[in-house]
């Protein structure tokens, strides 16, 4: 055992050598010059292409949305196979909750929390966030719920089956969007080409699809989160 | 034609997220809506590459969104890219149709799963751009982890465990390359990088080149990265064993046959021709002895896989066109013959798949004892089974290249096999004490399933001479 | 050499990564070591895409000249999701290996199988 | 340029064809093909068999006509599988044993055959029959000489005919060494090592056939020997070396066959060929005796059957190779004498078994009748050698054997074997069956897999240990391969 973890570590150390090597010859992003054509590109045109002023979002949900479709997937696949290795898994969580204090006190911020995860959804386009990041806020809001009220409560209020419809859904709404650049004689996941609204950018309603499809991934990563959360700690077999 | 390249990859994506409304609101008819889907999907994949053939040019490019190479991702059309998406294509609907037999109780997640390494692997093949390739090898990988532990057995969970720990190394690693490529260039598309790729500096070419391939050999499996492949290809359920072996393995065969050619095999600093022909004779031989020291059938048939990868890596390693197709080639005879030797074992029999308790069983299975033998024949490289024609190609290709130790190499795999088998067969027919007629049919569909392996892995000999034609036309395009 | 103290940083996370994934015997924590080499990859990623005095990608109205590169940030993003839908699988996983086995001790594991 | 490869390799182009070289074989291989159906058929076996044995039949025809190395190749890997099928279809654990062994050894001919195939094409560029290039020689050498059961590779033969069905080993019998002395003909023309190879085969053989107790055994091993005969002519690659041996072919696979259908018939009667629990069948099963002799006059090359004319011819055309055709005469007593024992045991001696005594009955007609057909085949061709010499590749003049120097030169060997057998009969009968090499390859085979099994065990499941090797080799490539 021991010999290993020497062996290991020298073994990483003449790696990540090797490694350092490689590195030192890659153009320095320390100089200005090194902005690729791509770079320069999106950031000059990013705007104007997409309408939306948030260029992260731009990117992800424009020039390369494939590459979000894709990773919705994985998330997807990622649920599929958490509630799979659950299924018949019984588990005994607390099932009455917190004192009436931390109860009360969700009541209060619940709202909030519910709020800010809808706002940094739907403003993804022209402020630092998105539907990844929304998501996973409204999904710390069903675990919230299920610590402080147990999970019965939290069932009772998100019954599994709607969790799961709302994330199929919300994938479909994804797909229906990107679609829509199939059949207007666009390209798949076409934004402005396809004839989604542009608006002024800056504004909420800017950007063509990308709102659009923040409020799907959001949707879905919300309602996969909390199904995952709930696969692992659940009780009963369903 | 214009949008069939992203109906393959967005169709099946469409069932994954439908599945799950369809089993709740109409439980009833899912069995049926599953094999439509199968249908649509493979019927899909058949009109792309009709269509690409029809068209008669050497690649159809579909920009997503509508931006171009430049900006966005565009999905490309090549001929390497038809061809693997015909023998992906294939082995997915014979998935998709075998496990609804085998899978009757399945939750529907599993068909979730199903269908999005279905996408995953379009996606694969499709994309031009390194890091969608990324998104869709980590897609079709995450998919995989839970189908393997899908039977919940110990020795399933921690099979699955040691494979995403492989598989996720592997990952990384070629995450790291993605990155050091788009450091040293500025772009992700492959084309673009082609175009620029001799001019990065040396060091780091060498990395790139590095991690891509070892990260490729571990998904691959050739040895010494091949230890994940025996417990999860043996302890997953048998479609799922046919859908790794058959379909999934292929994956990493594809990406060397895109990736290398864009690096130029690496020439000048790492020299990746010799590295994969000392992996290759390496995996060849230690995969068959692995193979031989086993005494679970599904163990064997999953070492013999890593063996097999030894032959395709041996194909590419050594580097002229036609080594390139007769590794194309044999991808599409192993692709049918392992996942008929899968789906035959799994019909053979249920539960344990050790040797020992297994006297006399295929005997008293049809048609599965039938296609086994079959298959297993084709897998040891016997005539009239296409394995036979694409080992030809790659032994003529080593002998070409003046490599007969390399040409050599094929052939003893073949005698070892023939060791390993011969003892499978020694106990699976072997005639027991139990009652003649207590033979058991397969179910129809599954029969179909089997008969469409045996049948396609002796068609592929017979029609040998167009498809070598084919393969060779697609490795000259490749690597000229 | 001449490396900016990010690099390194992403060196050391990457090798603290790896050696943990190949030394630690328990599952959880080879499941951490993923994690932090990873982190370390996307890091990596990050730096690329900046230099001192860059603005983040918001186009507004102070658009300044220093913008830093939004691709690498649209990758980060997307590579991050994919790490916590691994992790989340393998952390099931592992749950379910420990409710079979009892142990997350990886050569513990191997004995009760056997 | 590329496709001119694949085009060489003649993928999709079977070629069939019968020319001077593969006549005789074509024709030997139909009529004692037809033989032993009828006795196959006769015996009653599953339908299954007898299919098998039809497209074992079919299978060594394609073999022997094809008309590039693709063909050939083809065919040569469908008889194995085939053989093997034949031979594992008696069901019973030793001829699943058998049949295992039997599928490692031409598993590997076959191994040898492709890359020296390949090698071959990768020279002339093209499928066609050509004489061998040097870099080919030694993979032929091993495929053929597995596949004619050349020393050291004989052991399958006895192995494999002793363990199948009797009604499957009379139609085993005939082709497979015979298609690897069509080889010889066709891919190994004039390599100065085969006839001394033919003279081992021929000697050891005979050798090894004396000492058997199984009187299938005794067949095996004198196949051996008798494939080294026609090895010795046809290895020469001169036309009256090709004649003599090509014709010692079809008379061997008559004689062989016959003999191999006697034998079966004794199996079918008294249920064992154990030749020391035998005894004394000649009054119960007069007409198999008549025919067993035939074969044995046959096979020692008493004048006037078939096997004295060929043997003669060959010793002729071996006239500039002493040492082998020293070695052939010895090989002939040799085999006078094991012949003696196998009619002596089975058939003229008093039984000291019971179950013998008993009485068993001759054999049915459908048996019986093939057997008599090639018993006149037998005694025919031998006085009159000119009806197949027509059909021999060169078709040369031949000399005549009935002189008397021909005479005597065919007669004495057997006649000294015989005698040899009458002195030393109690001391045969006292030896131990000899050990041969296959016990040394069973070894092996187990030394490989316990091997195999270790290195399997210490591999696996070693999931960190496992890990770091991607490292080093990720470490090795950036480093070494620069």
């Amino acid at each position: 055992m021991r010999l290993r973890k020497i062996a290991a570590a020298i073994l990483i150390l003449v790696l990540t050598l090797a490694l350092v090597g490689a590195i030192a010859e890659l153009p320095s992003p320390d100089e200005r010059v090194s902005q690729s054509a791509l770079t320069q590109r999106i950031i000059g045109k990013g705007v104007v292409e997409t309408g939306a002023t948030n260029l992260v979002a731009a990117v992800l949900f424009d020039y390369r949305a494939f590459d979000t479709l894709g990773e919705a997937t994985v998330i997807f696949a990622a649920v599929a196979g958490v509630v799979l290795m659950f299924y018949h898994a019984p588990l005994h969580p607390s099932a009455i909750g917190l004192s009436i204090l931390a109860k009360r006190s969700l009541d209060v911020i619940g709202p909030f929390v519910f709020v800010a995860g809808m706002y940094i959804v739907v403003y993804g386009h022209i402020s630092p966030g998105g539907g990844f990041q929304g998501g996973v806020i409204l999904a710390t809001l069903t675990i919230l719920i299920s610590i402080v009220y147990g999970l019965q409560e939290e069932r009772r209020l998100l019954d599994p089956r709607f969790k799961t419809a709302l994330e199929s859904s919300a994938a479909l709404l994804f797909m229906t969007v990107a679609f829509v650049g199939v059949f207007s004689g666009e390209y798949f996941l076409s934004n402005l080409g396809a004839g989604f609204f542009r608006g002024h950018p800056g504004s909420v309603l800017s950007g063509g699809a990308i709102p659009l499809l923040n409020v799907a991934i959001g949707l879905k990563v919300g309602a996969g989160l909390a199904l995952v959360f709930y696969s692992m700690v659940k009780k009963e077999p369903e | 034609m214009s949008h069939l390249p992203i109906l393959v990859i967005a169709i099946p994506l469409l069932f994954a997220f439908l599945i799950p409304l369809i089993s709740m609101l109409f439980p009833s008819v899912r069995r049926i809506t599953v094999t439509a889907m199968g249908l649509v999907y493979a019927g899909l994949v058949g009109m792309m590459i009709w269509g690409y053939h029809a068209m008669g040019v050497d690649r159809v490019i579909y920009p997503l969104g509508g931006w171009g190479p430049d900006v966005g991702i565009v999905l490309e059309l090549d001929a390497l890219s038809a061809a693997f998406a015909g023998i992906m294509g294939l082995g997915i609907l014979l998935v998709i149709l075998y496990s609804q037999d085998y899978m009757e109780a399945a939750e529907s997640k599993y068909y979730v799963l199903l269908f999005i390494v279905a996408s995953g692997i379009m996606g694969i093949i499709l994309t031009a751009d390194f890091f969608n390739l990324y998104v869709f090898i980590e897609m079709s990988a995450i998919a995989s982890f839970p189908l393997v532990a899908v039977s919940r057995r110990g020795t399933a969970l921690f099979a699955s465990l040691y494979y995403m720990v492989f598989t996720l190394v592997s990952s990384a690693l070629i995450l790291l390359g993605i990155i050091l490529v788009y450091a040293a260039t500025g772009s992700l598309n492959m084309g673009e990088v082609a175009a620029v790729f001799d001019t990065i500096p040396e060091l780091t070419r060498a990395s790139i080149v590095g991690s891509f391939v070892i990260g490729l050999s571990v998904k691959v499996a050739l040895i010494p990265f091949h230890s994940w492949l025996p417990p999860a290809h043996a302890e997953a359920v048998s479609p799922i064993s046919a859908l790794l072996s058959g379909v999934l393995l292929k994956n990493g065969v594809y990406m060397l046959m895109r990736l290398l050619p864009i690096f130029g095999f690496g020439d000048g600093s790492l020299d990746v021709r010799t590295l994969l022909l000392v992996i290759g004779v390496l995996t060849v031989i230690g995969g068959n002895v692995l193979a031989m020291g086993q005494g679970n059938v599904k163990r064997i048939l999953a070492c013999s896989s890593v063996a097999h990868m030894g032959y395709i890596a041996l194909g590419i390693g050594i580097g002229g066109a036609l080594g390139f197709a007769g590794a194309l080639f044999h991808s599409l005879n192993h692709m049918l013959m392992k996942a008929g030797a899968f789906f035959s074992v799994g019909c053979i029999a249920d539960g344990s798949f050790e040797l020992s308790g297994l006297r006399g069983a295929a005997l008293r299975t049809r048609p599965a004892g039938i296609t086994f033998a079959m298959s297993t024949a084709g897998l040891i490289g016997l005539p009239p089974f296409g394995s036979f024609a694409s080992k030809i190609m790659i032994m003529f290709a080593a002998i070409d290249a003046g490599m007969i130790g390399i040409a050599a190499v094929l052939p003893a795999g073949a005698v070892l096999s023939a060791i390993y088998y011969g003892r499978v067969y020694q106990v699976l027919y072997a005639p027991s004490e139990r009652e003649p007629d207590d033979v058991s049919i397969s179910p129809w569909q599954t029969t179909i399933v089997l008969v469409v392996t045996a049948v396609g892995s002796i068609a592929t000999l017979v029609w040998a001479g167009n498809l070598a034609r084919i393969f060779a036309t697609i490795a000259d395009y490749l690597v000229g | 050499m001449g490396l900016s103290l990010a690099y390194w940083v992403v060196l050391l996370l990457f090798g603290m990564g790896l050696y943990c994934i190949l030394t630690e015997s328990n599952l959880i924590k080879i499941a951490v070591g993923i994690n932090v080499m990873e982190a370390g990859l996307l890091l990596f990623l990050v730096r690329l895409s900046y230099s001192p005095g860059d603005l983040a990608p918001l186009m507004g109205p102070t658009t300044g000249p220093g913008i830093a590169d939004p691709i690498p940030h649209a990758l980060t993003l997307t590579a991050i999701v994919i790490a916590a839908s691994t992790t989340a699988l393998m952390l099931s996983l592992i749950i379910q290996i420990y409710r079979h086995y009892g142990t997350v001790d990886i050569e513990e594991i191997r004995s009760k199988m056997q | 340029m590329l496709q001119d490869a694949i085009q060489s390799l003649g993928f999709g182009r079977f070629a069939l064809g019968i020319d001077a070289v593969n006549m005789i074989f074509v024709i030997a291989f139909v009529m004692v093909g037809t033989m032993g159906l009828l006795y196959t058929l006769a015996s009653r076996p599953p339908i299954k068999r007898a299919m098998l044995s039809l497209v074992f039949v079919l299978a060594s025809l394609g073999c022997v006509t094809a008309g590039n190395m693709l063909t050939f190749l083809i065919f040569w890997e469908l008889m194995l599988i085939v053989s093997y099928l034949m031979i594992v279809s008696a069901g019973t654990a030793r001829s699943r044993n058998a049949g295992f062994r039997y599928l490692l050894y031409h598993v590997i001919a076959g191994a040898g055959m492709l890359v020296g195939v390949l090698v071959q094409v990768s020279a002339t560029g093209s499928m066609a029959f050509s004489a061998p290039t040097n870099a080919a020689i030694p993979f032929f050498m091993l495929g053929i000489g597995i596949k004619v059961g050349a020393i050291p590779f004989h052991t399958w033969v006895p192995d494999a005919y002793a363990s199948a069905s009797p009604s499957v080993s009379v139609v085993l019998s005939g082709f497979t060494t015979k298609v690897g002395v069509y080889a010889i003909i066709r891919l190994l023309p004039g390599v100065a090592a085969i006839p001394y190879m033919g003279a081992a085969m021929a000697l050891v053989g005979v050798l090894l056939a004396l000492l058997q107790k199984y009187s299938r055994r005794v067949l095996g091993y004198s196949i051996v020997s008798q494939v080294g005969y026609m090895v010795a002519g046809v290895g020469l690659a001169t036309a009256s070396g090709i004649d003599a041996g090509s014709l010692h072919v079809i008379n061997h696979i008559a004689y062989k066959t016959l003999l191999f259908m006697a034998a079966g018939a004794v199996i079918y009667r008294v249920g064992s060929d154990h030749l020391p629990s035998l005894g004394g069948l000649i009054r119960y099963m007069p007409l198999t005796f008549i025919c067993a002799l035939v074969g044995a006059l046959s096979i020692s090359g008493v004048p006037p059957f078939n096997g004295f004319v060929s043997k003669y011819w060959l010793k002729l055309a071996l006239d500039g190779q002493p040492v082998v055709l020293h070695a052939l005469t010895i090989a002939g007593i040799g085999t006078g004498a094991s012949f003696m024992k196998l009619l002596w045991y089975t058939y003229l001696r008093d039984p000291e078994n019971r179950t013998v005594s008993s009485g068993p009955k001759e054999v049915d007609p459908g048996m019986a009748i093939p057997m008599l057909l090639l018993a006149v085949f037998c005694l025919a061709t031998g006085l009159r050698p000119d009806i197949l010499a027509g059909y021999l590749p060169h078709a040369g003049p031949a000399p005549d054997p009935f002189t008397l120097s021909g005479l005597t030169a065919g007669a004495w060997p057997p006649v000294a074997g015989v005698a040899f057998f009458t002195v030393a009969r109690q001391l045969l009968s006292r030896a131990p069956e000899p050990p041969d090499v296959d016990a040394l390859y069973r070894r092996g085979l187990v030394l490989m897999e316990y091997v195999a099994y270790s290195l399997a065990r210490i591999t696996e499941d070693r999931l960190q240990g496992n890990l770091m090797m991607i490292l080093v080799v990720f470490l090795v490539a950036l480093l070494v391969f620069r």
